[in-house]
């Protein structure tokens, strides 16, 4: 049986994506990061988020073939952007399906959390009362 | 042995720039590269510890030896999501 | 600051839902319970599920009242099927707003739970190999 | 006193209708309610336990007093979601 994997870095906020079905699933979760207002208090204005490729996507692959096996999913699709996202606009997207619901939420619970341990993924804040700085060289 | 390490993120902007020169003694590994950094970026400093290598792309320990043509990145301060 | 609550309860098979996003939150959630092909083995055609109203709904309202404030929420959303749901349609969408993901995660898996175990709600399989029976008439 | 009892998925596919009418002496709680079903309705009998009733749109505990004017609902064998 296939395990459709499938990851996408993005440029700039990932527009709304359609519904993502799975034959056999009973549980399609959906994990969508959006950028927040503040920072630390501070009124942002964007996150600034930047990959080293091809590593980052090797990394994402490897993370998602790894959580498919050790949770029996059905299917794992991730989104990531680079470059600026605006407060509001999504940032990250996860996708899980599984047969049932519980093997998809503790799934979708381990990625994010490994995603932030091994991905080389950084994000630098924007904020709303500075000009752009360095950013806006790389 | 002339290297550049490649560095992202905040730790770019600690540094105020997307790779360091460094040169070190051969041979040399990737604990003589963090102590190379330490020493010549102090910005790196309070991050340097929690950060991790990779050579050409794949994650490597610091015993992991190190040549002039490596592609040599510091992964630290990641945030993804 | 408002909480959005939003109950619905959907004849026959919930349509796509386009993105919801909700001010201020970090993490959005989505839930999609989909019919799977079998039950117990047996090949299924659909699932017909009924509801009591107005008491579905009021329970809905009522667990995602507790839910929110348990879990410090900034809105919730559920839609679920009534009727006939196909295998491979979805039945039942839960979207959860929150400020950061670890509490999205924890509320939607607590909201579940507590669905199945005091919200009036009933599936009655339709199998692939038999007549429609009681059900059509209900 | 004369009650009827609504009844819904697996339960009333188990009874054959949706609702079941019941005779009760006064006073009635929901328990002689649950005992009268369970008289009545034997393919209840795995199901009822785990069942709990809802009085006008209420859970209710089985020391509820029930009025011939009640919608009197067994709340069983749920499974939304």
């Amino acid at each position: 049986m296939t395990r459709p994997i499938d990851i996408t870095l993005h440029q700039g906020p990932l527009p709304p994506a359609a519904r993502w079905l799975v034959a056999g699933a009973g549980a399609v979760v959906r994990f969508e990061g959006v950028v927040r207002p503040t920072e630390h208090g501070r009124p942002l204005a964007a996150l600034h988020y930047e990959a080293y490729e091809p590593m980052t996507t090797q990394q994402l692959h490897g993370l998602a073939r790894s959580i498919v096996a050790e949770h029996s999913l059905l299917g794992v699709r991730v989104a990531h952007s680079i470059g600026d996202v605006a407060v509001g606009e999504v940032s990250f997207r996860l996708d899980v399906a599984a047969a049932h619901r519980v093997e998809a939420l503790s799934a979708m619970a381990a990625f994010i959390d490994r995603l932030k341990q091994q991905v080389p993924l950084w994000k630098v804040p924007r904020f709303a009362d500075e000009p752009a700085g360095l950013e806006a060289q790389t | 042995m002339n290297l550049t390490v490649k560095v992202f993120g905040p730790q770019a902007r600690l540094v105020g720039r997307e790779e360091v020169a460094l040169t070190l003694d051969e041979p040399a590994t990737c604990r003589d590269v963090r102590r190379a950094l330490a020493a010549t970026e102090p910005a790196l400093a309070s991050s340097l510890d929690a950060s991790r290598f990779a050579v050409n792309h794949e994650y490597v320990k610091d015993d992991h030896r190190v040549a002039a043509d490596d592609e040599v990145a510091l992964i630290g301060m990641i945030s993804g999501g």
